[in-house]
C-alpha cells in the first residue's frame, strides 16, 4: 500500500480535520464524532436543507460539494462504507431551516437503510425529509432495472440543481422535485485502469493486468461489463458515448463531464473531451457548460468516466447558477 | 421469564462470544463484500456492554437503548438492520417489565417486519431475515428458553444448508453473483453466532 | 504504459485541442503549430503582458493558469520538453500590450536558452521582454548555489503575484520587480512515490520499490536527497517543513501549498496539510490563503511537494487579488 | 570558395546522414537525457532540406534562414544552441557572396562565442562547445577545405577522448553526474557527425 497517511483507522478523521483547517471559510465540522462537515454559515432560515452522506474515499464527493449554491451538510464514512444513522441524523439537524430537508445521495443498500432510519429519529424531532437517490450507472444495470443502478459523478449535477433550487427559494417538495429530474436527466459509465486501496485494508480493491482495462466497472471496484486490452482514447470515447445514448439519446441540450476517478491526469482527459466533442457535436447535440476534470473519484484509482446530464430550461438554469465549494465555482 | 436480568445476561454473552466469532465473520464478509461484519459486531457489542450496568427497567426502554448502541457503533448494513429489529421489538416491548418466553416468536416476527420494510429484502434472498424467520416459526409454540433455542439453532442451520447453493440478491454480495453460491450469507450465520451465544454456561 | 491516448505523437496537440474546446471562455490556441495558449480575450493595451512556457505533462502548470489576475500567454512544449523559439517568440507576441512582456518561467536550462532567443526576435519587433526565473527547489542545490535549483510549485505562487501586479498596472519593471519578490520567496520541497510515463517514450521515468519513496526527487524523475522505506504522513510533513525552514525561517506571514504531483488523491494531502499547519502555527507562523490541491503534477506521478511563500505586505495584497483561470479562482 | 552551391551542397550532406546517425545520437542522449538528440537533428536536417531549392545567394540570409529553420523545427537545447551559433556566422557574412575558406576558424568563433553567451557553459564543460573550439583551432592557418575538414576531425577527436573521463556539468546529462563519465557528451558526437558529413563524394 502505497498511501501518505499515519494510522489507516485515523485516514478519514485526519483527512477532514485537514479538510476543515485548509478551507475554514467554508466548512465546519460538527455532529457525532465529528463526521458531519457543514457549511461554515448556519443555514439560512426557511431555507430547505440538502444533505447528502456516503463513504469516504470519493474526494470532492460528497463532502467537498458544501457550500452555497450547493449541499448544506454531508455525513461521511469511513472508506467505501455508509456513515452511520447517528452521524447521517447529525447531519439533517444542522441542515435543518425549519423549510425541510432532502435527502440527496447515490444508491447504495447501507446507505440507503441509513439515511432512511435517520429520518425516523428526525421525524421525531418534526423536522420533514424527502429522499432522491441518483442512480446514474448505466453499467451498473440495464434500463427494465434502471432503479438498481449505482449512482457515481451524476451525483454532481444532482448536488448542484438542487442545491441551486433550495438556493432560489423553492419549498421542500419543489427542490426534491428538480432534484428528482436532475438525477433522471444524468447518464454515466466510467472504466478503470488500476485500482485504488482502502487503507483500513491495505491490499488493492482488484487486480487488473499491465495493458487492460475494464468497461462499466463500479467506484469502488464493482465488476464492470468486459475486460479487455487498454483501447486508443477515441475509441473509449465513442463506446461510453454508445452506452450512455443508447440508454438516453440526445434530445435537447446536454451537459458533459468528462471525470478522473483520480490518477489520471487532466492531460488524458482533454483527449478523451476531444473526442466525446466532437462525436456529439457532429451528431447536432448543444454542449453546455462541459466539465472536465476530478469530479467524482476513488483516490488514486486510474480511469475515468463520462456523464451526460440531459437538460431543460429550468435545469440549465440551475446548473447555471452561482455555487461556490473548494473544489468548484460557478 | 424475560426481564432486565435475562435480557442482561444474554447481551452479556452475545457480546462475548462475538469477540470469538470475529475473525470468521470477517473473513465470510471478505469473500463477498467488505469484510466488515465481525468489526460491526465486536464494536456493536462493546457499545451494549456499556450500557448493562445501568440497563432500565422497561424491556421497551432497554432494548431502545441497546438499538441505540448499535447504530451509533458503524454504518454498516447488519447494525442498522439489527437496531432496526430492535427498535420494533422495543416498541412491542413498551412499559413492559417482564414477558413470557413464548412471546418470543411474536418478537422475531415484529424485529423481520421492520428489518425487512428498512431493508427492502424478500424472504428467500438469502439474508439474515430468513435466520429470523426460521428462528421465529421454530419458536412459536414453544415456551421454555432452552427448547427455543435448540429448536431455532436447528432451523437456522437448515434454512443455510437449504440456501447455501443460491446466489446473494442483496447487499454488496449480489455483485458477486455466482461466487456466492456455495457459500453461507454473513448475516445468517452472525445471526446463528448469537442464538448459539445464548447457552446459559 | 497505461494513459488514455491515441497517438503518442499527438498527445500535447489533443491535449491542448480538448482544454481549449472545454474553457473557450477562458483560452484560445494561437501562435506557431497552435502551440500558445492565450486568454480568450486580447490583452489590454497598456497592460504589461506575463508570458510562461515549458514542456507538457505539468497541468495545471503552465498552460492551465491563463487568465485574467495571472498569465497572459503560454508556450507549450512537447512532455517535459521546451517549447521552440518560435513559439516562445509566438508567446511573446500575443501577450503584448505595448507595456512590455515578463518572460515568468522554471530555471531549467532549455527554455532559458529558448526564451532568451526569443527575446532576441521580439526585440527586433520592439517588445521590450524582462525575465525572472523561478528556482524553488531547495533539494534540487544547496543555499550558496540556490540559482541553480530547478522551478517547481512556486511558480504558481510567482505567476498568481506577477499577475496581480500587471493587473494593478505596474509598469514592466514594477511587475518583474513583484515577480522577482515573489520568486524570491518560495520554498519548495516534494517527494515521489511512483513514476509517471512520458507518451513518447512509453516507459516509466524512474524505477520505485514497493514499500519506497524518494524525497527531493524533481518533476521529471531527477534524482533526490534520499530514497528509502515509505515514512508516516506526519514525518513525511516534519522533514519537508525542516528543509524549508533550515533554508528559510519564518518570519512573517506565510502561505502554504500542499500540492499533488498527480495520483496522490486529496484525501492524502489533507493529511498531509493537518500536520504541516500544526508544525508551522505550533512555532507561531500565521498561514494564509493555504492552497490544497493538484497545482503543478507530473501527469500520474504519485506524491506530493510543499511549498512555503513568505509573504510581506504587497504579496499578500497581490495573492490576495482576484484571479480566474479554471483550475483555480481567487 | 564558399558560396551558395558549396553552402548548399554541405547542408545537403548533413541532413542527408543526418537521419543515418540518429539512432546512434538519440540513444546516447537517452543514456543521460531524454534522448531526443537525433530526432532534433534529423527535424533540423529536413527543415533545412527544404530551405535548399531556394537558398539566397547572400550567405548572411542563407545562414539566417537555416538558424530559423531550426528554432521552428525542435525546441531541444542542441538545435537552438546550433541556430544562435549559425545566426552569429550569418551576421559575420551579412551582405556577401562568397567567403574564403580561410576565413572557417573566425566564424567557427564567432559561433562558439554566441552559443557560449546563450547556455552559459565554458569550454571545458563538456559540451558542443569544446568540439566547436577545437575544430576552430584545427581550422587556423588553413585555407584548404579537405585539410580543415581532416585536421578538425582529428581535434575534434582528441578532444572527445581527453573528456570523455569527466562528469557533464551541464544540461540534463548533469543530472546523472557519475554515471556520464566514461561516456561522449552526446552533442560533441552529434558535431562530429556533421564535419565527417562534409567530405565530398
Ligand atoms: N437489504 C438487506 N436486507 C436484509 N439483510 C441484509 C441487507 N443488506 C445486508 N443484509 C445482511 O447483512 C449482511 C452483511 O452485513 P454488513 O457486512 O454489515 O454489510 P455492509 O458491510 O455491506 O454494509 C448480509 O450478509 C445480509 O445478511
Ligand atoms: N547550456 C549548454 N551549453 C552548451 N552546450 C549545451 C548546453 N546544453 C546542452 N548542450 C549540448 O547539447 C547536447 C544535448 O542536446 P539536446 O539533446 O538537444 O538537449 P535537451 O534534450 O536536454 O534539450 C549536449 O550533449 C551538449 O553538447
Ligand atoms: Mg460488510
Ligand atoms: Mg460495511
Ligand atoms: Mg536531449
Ligand atoms: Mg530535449
Amino acid at each position: 500500500m502505497k498511501k501518505v497517511l499515519n494510522d489507516p483507522f485515523a485516514y478519514v478523521d485526519e483527512m477532514l480535520e485537514g479538510l476543515v483547517a485548509a478551507h475554514p471559510g467554508h466548512y465546519r465540522q460538527t455532529g457525532a464524532q465529528g463526521r458531519v462537515i457543514a457549511r461554515a454559515q448556519p443555514i439560512r432560515p426557511g431555507k430547505v436543507g440538502v444533505v447528502s452522506g456516503g463513504g469516504s474515499g470519493h474526494l470532492p464527493v460528497f463532502t467537498g460539494y458544501v457550500g452555497p449554491g450547493l449541499l448544506d451538510a454531508c455525513a461521511i464514512g469511513d472508506v467505501f462504507a455508509s456513515p452511520s444513522v447517528e452521524q447521517m441524523a447529525d447531519a439533517i439537524r444542522s441542515a435543518n431551516g425549519g423549510a425541510g430537508v432532502l435527502r440527496l445521495y447515490g444508491n447504495y443498500g447501507g446507505d440507503i437503510m441509513n439515511f432512511d432510519m435517520a429520518g425516523d429519529l428526525v421525524a421525531m424531532e418534526d423536522i420533514a425529509c424527502t429522499t432522491v437517490l441518483v442512480a446514474d450507472d448505466v453499467a451498473s444495470a440495464g434500463r427494465a432495472e434502471a432503479e438498481k443502478r449505482r449512482g457515481v459523478a451524476g451525483m454532481v449535477y444532482a448536488f448542484k440543481i438542487a442545491g441551486a433550487a433550495a438556493e432560489a427559494g423553492l419549498d421542500l417538495a419543489g427542490v426534491t422535485e428538480a432534484a428528482r429530474r436532475a438525477a433522471e436527466a444524468c447518464r454515466s459509465v466510467g472504466f478503470a485502469l488500476s485500482p485504488c486501496t482502502v487503507p483500513q485494508a491495505g491490499r488493492p480493491t482488484f487486480q487488473i493486468g499491465e495493458g487492460e482495462m475494464e468497461m462499466g466497472m463500479g467506484i469502488h471496484g464493482e465488476p464492470g461489463v468486459w475486460r479487455g486490452p487498454l483501447k486508443p482514447a477515441d475509441a473509449i470515447a465513442g463506446e461510453m458515448l454508445d452506452m450512455l445514448l443508447a440508454d438516453r439519446p440526445v434530445s435537447g441540450p446536454v451537459s458533459v463531464m468528462v471525470n478522473s476517478l483520480g490518477a489520471t491526469p487532466p492531460e488524458e482527459l482533454y483527449i478523451l473531451y476531444r473526442a466525446v466533442k466532437a462525436r456529439l457535436e457532429g451528431a447536432g447535440a448543444r454542449i453546455v457548460m462541459p466539465l472536465v476534470g476530478r469530479y467524482a473519484t476513488s483516490m488514486e484509482m486510474a480511469g475515468a468516466s463520462l456523464t451526460l446530464c440531459h437538460l431543460d430550461d429550468d435545469l440549465e438554469r440551475w446548473l447555471a447558477a452561482p455555487c461556490d465549494c473548494p473544489f468548484w465555482r460557478v | 421469564m424475560l426481564d432486565r436480568a435475562a435480557l442482561a445476561a444474554g447481551l452479556a454473552r452475545i457480546a462475548d462470544h462475538m469477540e470469538q466469532a470475529a475473525e470468521e465473520l470477517n473473513a465470510l464478509d471478505g469473500q463477498l463484500g467488505d469484510g466488515d461484519l465481525g468489526v460491526t459486531l465486536v464494536r456493536g457489542g462493546r457499545a451494549v456492554r456499556e450500557l448493562l450496568p445501568a440497563l432500565p427497567e422497561d424491556l421497551g426502554q432497554a432494548l431502545m437503548q441497546v438499538a441505540t448502541a448499535f447504530t451509533r457503533s458503524s454504518g454498516s448494513s447488519f447494525g442498522t438492520l439489527t437496531a432496526t429489529g430492535l427498535l420494533a421489538a422495543a416498541k412491542a416491548l413498551k412499559g413492559r417489565d417482564r414477558a413470557d418466553w413464548s412471546e418470543i416468536a411474536a418478537l422475531l416476527d415484529a424485529a423481520r417486519d421492520a428489518m425487512q420494510a428498512r431493508g427492502k429484502a424478500a424472504l428467500g434472498d438469502k439474508t439474515v431475515l430468513d435466520a429470523l424467520d426460521a428462528a421465529a416459526r421454530a419458536a412459536e409454540g414453544r415456551a421454555e428458553p432452552a427448547a427455543i433455542q435448540a429448536a431455532a439453532l436447528a432451523a437456522v442451520d437448515a434454512t443455510m444448508d437449504r440456501m447455501r447453493p443460491q446466489p446473494a440478491r442483496i447487499g454488496r454480495a449480489r455483485i458477486f453473483g455466482a461466487k456466492s453460491e456455495g457459500l453461507d450469507d454473513p448475516g445468517m450465520r452472525a445471526f446463528r453466532h448469537m442464538l448459539a451465544a445464548l447457552t446459559p454456561p
